[in-house]
């Protein structure tokens, strides 16, 4: 078993490099076209990714956010829910806390537990919301997520504006944090990493965990069916908040971590593109906690490449939107195609059909 | 204030910008009307529009004539939509992430296009869009005139195209298959309906819709392309499809919903209602909750809906 | 052997590395029903949809009327004349009979619809056969039995020479039954080629002509049906060995109340009243069967007593304690069992595991459970116990149920109900879709289950199985209790009363009652 | 020539936004070409994403660029951080706050020439109502309006303004609704403060056939009946300044450096000539306008202050 296992795994190292390396030919026509030099190009989109410590590091610094969201968003997802509101949630975690960190006339000691509560807890709180307006009026979660995300993204506008506008300067900004609130940076001044990193270790040591946890069967099973939910005597409409609260509270929490490790302030952008990253990324490793790390390593590494390639070459810049695109599109493709042409038969005796059922 | 925003002037303003902004949510709702009915959701309609929206506007650009664009556009976006047909029927991925990659390679795909036809200028390319049809008498009644007919032809078409998608989904075979496939595809099959071909159908036409949508935008709303043109009217679509229950009369109430609170909002900001922007802006998407709320009511989802089919599989 | 309809030969068809059909011949005589038996697995329904072009054969030839026939889709089916009413409904709940109907023919208006047309030549077909089907109304509106008539009924419609029928009877009451064999001796008399499969032997009895028999994908023969041949031939033929079909009545009287109904009334989904107010006790050790005819409110009953619908009036008590209207995780911690209707959206989670589904009432508690953690060594256990208490025959516990035939899949739901030592067995349908092998094992266990004290209540809309196992037999007719009779009673009686038979005479009693109150 | 200045300029957008990129791109690309052995240039688009800054900036850095040029106040923390870090690579911050030895801000005085459009239209208007319209809210936009509304109320104490942020810099969409709303309900003169957002508002005064003030570039080709006038940036003439100070050596130096404008003083700011069509503008009209432009070349007008 183990060693077939070890084979399967192999087999989906293989395949996804295949799909990846095809993605990469199809933008290589792209790169020809605008008059570049492809393997110029893709030398510094992996020069960029690990060309160096520093860059490596860089990668890391992605990973933090995006691993926490993606891992937040499967929750949501394995129960069936299409929380694609991440961008909204991540947000709202921020703006707690700066708003804590700036205003909350306690000691910094102090603020640094509250404003890490407080972004989890409005983060679930405005994941929750999405999944009460389901529970309560059957409001798609599709729609309500999105809405809240634009609504959120024009709360955040309104206070860098408004009220929580930098005082120095005329700019739509918040003031930064203070110094002694940040997130240390593990390898020295010169390098962004910082103990964030082991937020994310921390996180997803429990996620490992959580889909043995009563909760976490609860949550799956509640992705089902409504019908064997309820027969299997959960209180569906109840699970439902609580899981879109969870989704939304590890996303909230990426938002601290991106603040007092990265932002240290609030201003437009600061979401960049994460939550559809996030989205990307969770159902790219299918939901499964292993997967998903595998697939957010793998996108951080392509984000900075790409990135980098669009800094070090003439490449426009929408030539790494394209290549991403169609990386996404060929590696879902190869899920599929892999299990269809299953190249497990070469491996596996005649066996029955139990790998036949999706 | 309140004055203002009583006078005729300003009713007569906001009605007619309000269908105005329908239009580019109203095409692609239609569509994907087919394409939700038949079980598939698709997300990619931004990047399917987008793509149209750039594909049409340089035909037009490069003296195709205005007719020539809207076609060409249509065609992109079901072109474009071929993709999201191949992945979801043929290969059975998940939906949600197919459309949001689609939606990636649009972005990309547009604005590498656009560079590679126009390059980098100092004033954006720019053509004479489709103008308002000028209807003798119509036009020229006072406040009905305004609001109603002073649009140009395609925001007629896209209204003209409610009744005919209600009448396909109602009263043809293929409305009819389309429903049987979206509600219980093994049945389709065994009644030799091929599931894998309307459900492409379904898409492509859903595909078709919104390049017409996003063409509309670079062609007839605005004059030129912009790469933030689509602005989210894809995913609009997609939730007022679902919020109108897939009927194409109440996806239409929901279209105009958002465009009357979007042109509404503007024109609050302008008379300087102490309210700040941002707050403003909001309204829209705020209306949708809301809305949604007071519709509370199971939207009958079609029963395969979002899942793939395999003859194979029970 | 000149007027065969169907001739199959050497028909081999195979699901990675599974034969479904191996080498199997069969033949159709037009004008005559031919039965098709076998265990759940047998491969009759890939055997079948091989006929009809849904799956195609490895190996094998086909021929229809003589002439041999490349049956590529079911269009080519329906072209040739073959109609095939399916196990599971193919039928989109939302839309009208008509509707349903009209997908599998060109319209005559050609891309329009011809639905005036079409509903009028339903009607009279309904009408021909006396089947009472209004082509307008939506199918989520009609009965089981007359959803089964409606695929029928289309079928025909179709022109249909040939009809393949796949368990279409598993659903049916008696009377139904009845009805609906009239029906398809009617058109056997009128030149059509029937197929039934099915797993009720006395079906086989009393209307087939010829029968063949599968097992795991291989023929096992094929013979006339006439007087000489018994129940206990064809289970032999089937099954390889003898099975019970009497089981021991209860040798102890039944213990004290266990579980009492009073005056419960319930609304169904639809928001109409679906339960008027019934009563019942069940006893610990004894059986009480429910009789009567699908959709009289014996799910909303079912559901009413474990917490799945609210009751708008009456009252439950459990061993005397007030239980009305709790969440359904009460009802499972009372060790109140129930194995749904619903096999496959309720019952089991068809993405999961074995193991998985085994636990899907115990994953929150101990012993599975130790501090908020499922223990994986602890589920592995309870699968492989079950494994072997139930014979439930699967690759390895990790395989998702939705592969298990629906014989293992529902020895899956009843490991998991029964093994909890329930207090209140709570079965609705059993046996339903389950041939003889897999049906008598399943009432076996709920016999034990009695023995050891279970207070069992078994709803059925199959008069035989009700027969054999009950200690009492209550029956339901529009959500009214019609009567409560005692074991061995004349079905003529059950019958008369699942129709609805004295209910008038009841209302005037309650009546008089009333008065007699004021 | 080896000691060329290996130059890198950041654009948060994209270079053709017709805008604040599209201005210092072209002033940036201006440059280039006028001392080809001075500067070898390069420009990246669309660094919007705020946490991918910093490493932009650090790659330049080691990639042994001199100059950086880091467009937009977004840019500060990073610019704050890296410049620290590289003291001998020169960074340039579009407007923003905070400054090290070899950093230096840049930032265009939108105020003064927000406030000569404020003139123009509050001259212009026959209904007495004008109107502006803006993509984000922030720094120089935020300025720039506030200048407008002074210029228009210098004119006329009692003018009726109307102001719309769209909220988002290229949502073109929404700024011609904006603008249709605006003359629908009157107003017929609009400024708008640039980016994508710009070409709606032309767009709309195009099909109603009103007048409209340009920002960044000369727009009059966009709707030559109805672009009254508008402001140009001119980048070329800042950039001037700062590499002359890179040259001679000065440019790296501790102490308060005075943010490097573009204004109507040094020209960095100027109005491109009156098209007007309509006839709507007087002689006097036309006088008052020039006066009020040599005046705010001499900084002789006291302009808004935002906090
Ligand atoms: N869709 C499928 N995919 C893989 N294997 C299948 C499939 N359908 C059937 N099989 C295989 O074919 C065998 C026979 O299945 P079939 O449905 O014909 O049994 P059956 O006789 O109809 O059983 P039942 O009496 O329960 O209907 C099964 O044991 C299974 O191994
Ligand atoms: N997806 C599948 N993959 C593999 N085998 C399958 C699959 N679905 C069904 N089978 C096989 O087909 C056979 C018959 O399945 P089927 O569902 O017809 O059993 P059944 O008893 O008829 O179920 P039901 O009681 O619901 O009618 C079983 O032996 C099962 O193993
Ligand atoms: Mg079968
Ligand atoms: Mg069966």
């Amino acid at each position: 078993m183990s060693n077939r296992t070890s084979i399967k795994v192999a087999l989906e190292i293989v395949g996804t490099v295949l799909m990846v390396v095809g993605a990469l030919l199809i933008g290589a026509v792209l790169v020809v076209l605008s008059e570049n030099n492809p393997i110029e190009a893709y030398q510094a989109m992996i020069a960029g990714a690990f060309g160096s410590k520093q860059k490596i590091a860089e990668v890391v610094v992605k990973l933090i956010p995006i691993l926490i969201m993606s891992l937040g968003v499967s929750i949501a997802f394995k129960a069936q829910l299409w929380n694609i509101g991440a961008g909204g949630q991540f947000l709202m975690g921020s703006i707690v806390s700066v708003a804590i960190a700036l205003y909350v006339p306690v000691p910094i000691w102090l603020r640094i537990p509250l404003s890490f509560a407080a972004a989890i807890v409005v983060g679930a709180g405005w994941a929750a919301l999405a999944g009460w307006l389901k529970a309560r009026f059957s409001a798609n979660e599709v729609i309500t997520t999105l809405m809240l995300n634009y609504i959120a993204h024009y709360l955040l506008l309104y206070l860098i504006n408004g009220p929580m506008q930098d005082p120095y300067s005329d700019l739509s900004q918040t003031d930064v944090i203070p110094d002694g609130m940040r997130l240390t940076k593990l390898l020295g001044p010169t390098f962004r990493l910082h103990s964030g990193l082991f937020i994310m270790i921390a996180v997803v040591v429990l996620m490992i965990f959580f889909w043995r946890t009563t909760l976490g069967y609860r949550i799956d099973l509640t992705g089902q069916g409504e019908k064997v939910a309820t027969y299997s005597g959960i209180n569906v409409n109840r699970t439902v908040i609580l899981t879109m609260g969870l989704s939304g509270g590890l996303i909230g929490l990426a938002g601290w971590i991106e603040i007092f490790g990265i932002q240290f302030r609030l201003l437009d952008g600061i979401a960049g593109g994460l939550g559809n990253t996030a989205t990307i990324v969770a159902l790219l490793g299918s939901l499964n906690v292993y997967g998903v790390i595998a697939a957010a390593i793998f996108f951080s590494a392509l984000l900075c490449g790409g990135a980098s390639m669009k800094r070090m070459t003439d490449v426009p810049y929408s030539v790494v939107d394209v290549i991403q695109g169609l990386i996404i599109i060929f590696v879902i493709a190869k899920n599929v195609v892999w299990d269809r042409c299953d190249p497990m038969k070469l491996f596996s005796k005649k066996k029955g059909y139990s790998q036949h059922a999706e | 204030m309140l004055s203002e925003i009583l006078s005729i002037g300003f009713l007569t303003s906001l009605l007619a910008g309000t269908i105005r902004l329908a239009t580019p949510i109203l095409m692609p709702a239609l569509g994907q009307i087919y394409t939700q009915r038949a079980g598939i959701l698709n997300l990619g309609v931004e990047g399917t529009m987008l793509m149209a929206s750039i594909i049409g506007f340089a035909t037009v650009a490069s003296g195709g004539g205005l007719w020539m664009g809207f076609l060409v556009g249509i065609l992109a976006g079901a072109i474009f939509s071929l993709l999201m047909a191949w992945l979801s029927v043929t290969l059975r991925v998940n939906q949600v992430i197919a459309g949001i990659g689609m939606n990636v390679l649009a972005t990309g795909l547009a604005a590498y296009v656009y560079r590679l036809l126009f390059g980098i200028r100092a004033l954006p390319a720019k053509i004479t869009s489709f103008q308002a049809v000028d209807l003798p008498g119509l036009s020229d009644i006072p406040c009905i005139g305004t609001v109603f007919f002073q649009h140009n032809v395609l925001v007629y078409l896209a209204f003209a195209l409610v009744p005919f998608t209600w009448f396909v989904l109602e009263k043809t075979m293929f409305g009819l298959k389309i429903k049987m496939v979206g509600e219980h595809p093994r049945a389709a099959d065994s009644k030799g309906i091929s599931v894998t071909w309307i459900r492409y159908a379904a898409i492509v036409i859903g595909g078709a819709y919104a390049g017409a949508g996003g063409v509309f935008m670079t062609i007839a709303y605005l004059n030129m392309f912009t790469e933030s043109v689509i602005g989210g009217f894809g995913y609009i679509a997609v939730s007022v499809v679902i919020f109108g229950r897939f009927d194409p009369y109440k996806a239409m109430s929901g279209a105009l919903l958002f465009g009357f609170a979007s042109a509404l909002q503007v024109r609050l900001q302008a008379l300087g209602s102490g309210i700040p922007s941002q707050l403003l802006l909001m309204l829209p998407y705020l209306m949708t909750i809301a809305a949604l709320i007071f519709a509370s009511k199971k939207a009958e989802f079609p029963s395969a809906y979002a899942i793939p089919y395999s003859r194979m599989e029970r | 052997m000149a007027s065969l309809a169907v001739k199959m030969r050497g028909i081999t068809k195979v699901f990675n590395g599974v034969n479904a059909n191996d080498h199997v011949d069969f033949d159709l005589r037009k004008g005559s029903i031919h039965g098709l038996l076998g265990e759940n697995g047998a491969g009759k329904t890939t055997l079948m949809n091989v006929l009809y072009g849904l799956y195609q054969p490895e190996e094998g030839t086909i021929a229809i009327n003589g002439r041999t026939a490349e049956i590529s889709s079911p269009t080519k089916a329906i072209a040739l004349g073959i109609g095939m009413v399916h196990q599971h409904f193919m039928l989109a709940r939302p839309l009208t009979v008509v509707e349903n109907v009209m997908l599998s023919r060109k319209s005559r208006r050609g891309i329009f619809l011809d639905t005036k047309e079409t509903a009028r030549e339903l009607r009279e077909l309904s009408d021909r056969y006396r089947m009472g089907i209004d082509p307008y109304s939506k199918i989520w509106q009609l009965s089981v039995g007359e959803q089964q008539r409606v695929e029928i009924l289309s079928a025909i419609y179709l022109g249909a020479e040939i009809l393949i029928l796949d368990e279409p009877t598993a659903v049916l009451t008696p009377q139904e039954t009845e009805i609906f064999f009239d029906t398809l001796r009617e058109m056997r008399d009128d030149g059509k080629s029937i197929i039934l499969i099915t797993h009720k032997l006395e079906e086989i009895l009393s209307i087939v002509d010829e029968v063949t028999v599968l097992r795991l994908g291989k023929l096992i023969g094929a013979k006339a049906v006439d007087e000489t041949i018994t129940k206990d031939d064809l289970t032999r033929m089937m099954v390889g060995r003898e099975v019970l079909f009497h089981f021991p009545p209860l040798t102890r009287d039944p213990g004290d109340i266990r579980f009492r109904l009073d005056g419960i009334s319930a609304m169904n989904d639809k928001g109409l009243v679906a339960l008027k107010d019934f009563s019942l006790e069940l006893r610990e050790g004894e059986i009480v069967g429910l009789a009567g005819v699908d959709g009289n409110g014996q799910k909303e009953l079912c559901e009413v007593m474990t917490g799945l619908r609210p009751s708008v009036a009456g009252k439950m008590t459990l061993d005397g304690e007030d239980v009305t209207n709790h969440e359904p995780a009460f009802y499972i911690q009372k060790r109140i069992s129930h194995i749904p209707e619903d096999r496959h959206a309720t019952g089991l989670a068809l993405n999961w595991s074995l193991k998985n589904n085994l636990i899907l009432k115990s994953f929150a508690r101990p012993p599975i459970n130790r501090n908020h953690l499922v223990q994986t060594k602890k589920v592995e256990e309870n699968w492989l116990q079950a494994e072997k208490d139930y014979q439930i025959l699967a690759i390895d516990g990790d395989e998702q149920v939705r592969c298990l035939s629906g014989g293992n899949q529902q020895k899956v739901i009843l490991a998991r109900e029964l093994n909890c030592e329930p207090s209140v067995l709570i079965a609705n349908q059993p046996t339903r879709g389950l041939d003889v092998g897999a049906a008598e094992y399943v009432r076996t266990r709920i016999i034990n289950a009695r023995n050891r004290g279970c207070a069992c209540f078994v709803v059925s809309a199959d008069l035989e199985e009700i027969l054999q196992l009950s200690d009492r037999i209550a029956v339901i007719y529009g959500g009214r209790l019609m009567g409560i009779l005692p074991r061995g009673s004349d079905p003529l009686e059950i019958g008369a009363l699942m129709m609805g038979k004295g209910l008038e005479e009841k209302l005037e009693e309650r009546e008089l009652e009333q008065q007699n109150i004021h | 020539a080896a000691d060329k200045f290996k130059v890198a300029l950041v654009l948060p957008g994209k270079a053709d936004d017709v805008s604040f990129n599209q201005a210092m791109y072209r002033g940036a690309m201006e440059y280039a070409e006028l001392n080809p052995d001075l500067i070898s240039l390069k420009v990246v688009e669309g660094v919007y994403d705020v946490a991918d800054i910093d490493p932009t900036l650090r790659d330049y850095a080691d990639a042994g660029y001199d100059v950086v040029i880091g467009h937009g106040y977004q840019f500060s923390e990073p610019v704050n951080t890296v410049a620290a870090q590289y003291p001998e690579v020169a960074f340039l911050l579009g407007c923003g706050v905070g400054y090290q030895p070899n950093s230096q801000i840049y930032d265009v005085q939108l105020e003064a020439g927000g406030y000569l459009m404020g003139v123009v239209a509050a001259l212009a208007t026959q209904s007495g109502k004008v109107g502006v319209i803006g993509g984000g809210e922030g720094s120089e936009i935020t300025r720039g309006h506030e200048g407008f509304k002074a210029g228009a109320k210098f004119v006329n104490p009692d003018i009726d303004i109307q102001e719309v942020y769209t909220g988002d810099w290229n949502d073109t969409t929404g700024a011609y609704e904006a603008a249709i709303g605006m003359y629908d309900s009157g107003v017929d003169v609009i400024w708008h403060s640039g980016d994508g957002i710009g070409l709606g508002v032309v767009q709309a005064a195009e099909e109603k056939d009103l007048y409209v003030l340009g920002n960044v570039e000369d727009q009059v080709t966009l709707a030559p009946k109805n672009v009254l006038s508008g402001l140009q940036y001119e980048w070329g003439n800042a950039l001037e300044r700062i590499f002359t100070s890179i040259q001679d050596g000065t440019f790296i130096r501790e102490g308060e450096k005075e943010t490097i404008m573009i204004n109507v003083m040094n020209g960095g700011l100027s109005m491109t000539e009156l098209n007007d069509v309509k006839g709507w503008l007087t002689t006097d009209d036309i006088a008052v306008i020039e006066d009020v432009y040599a005046k705010l070349g001499e900084n002789a007008i006291e302009l808004p202050e935002v906090p």
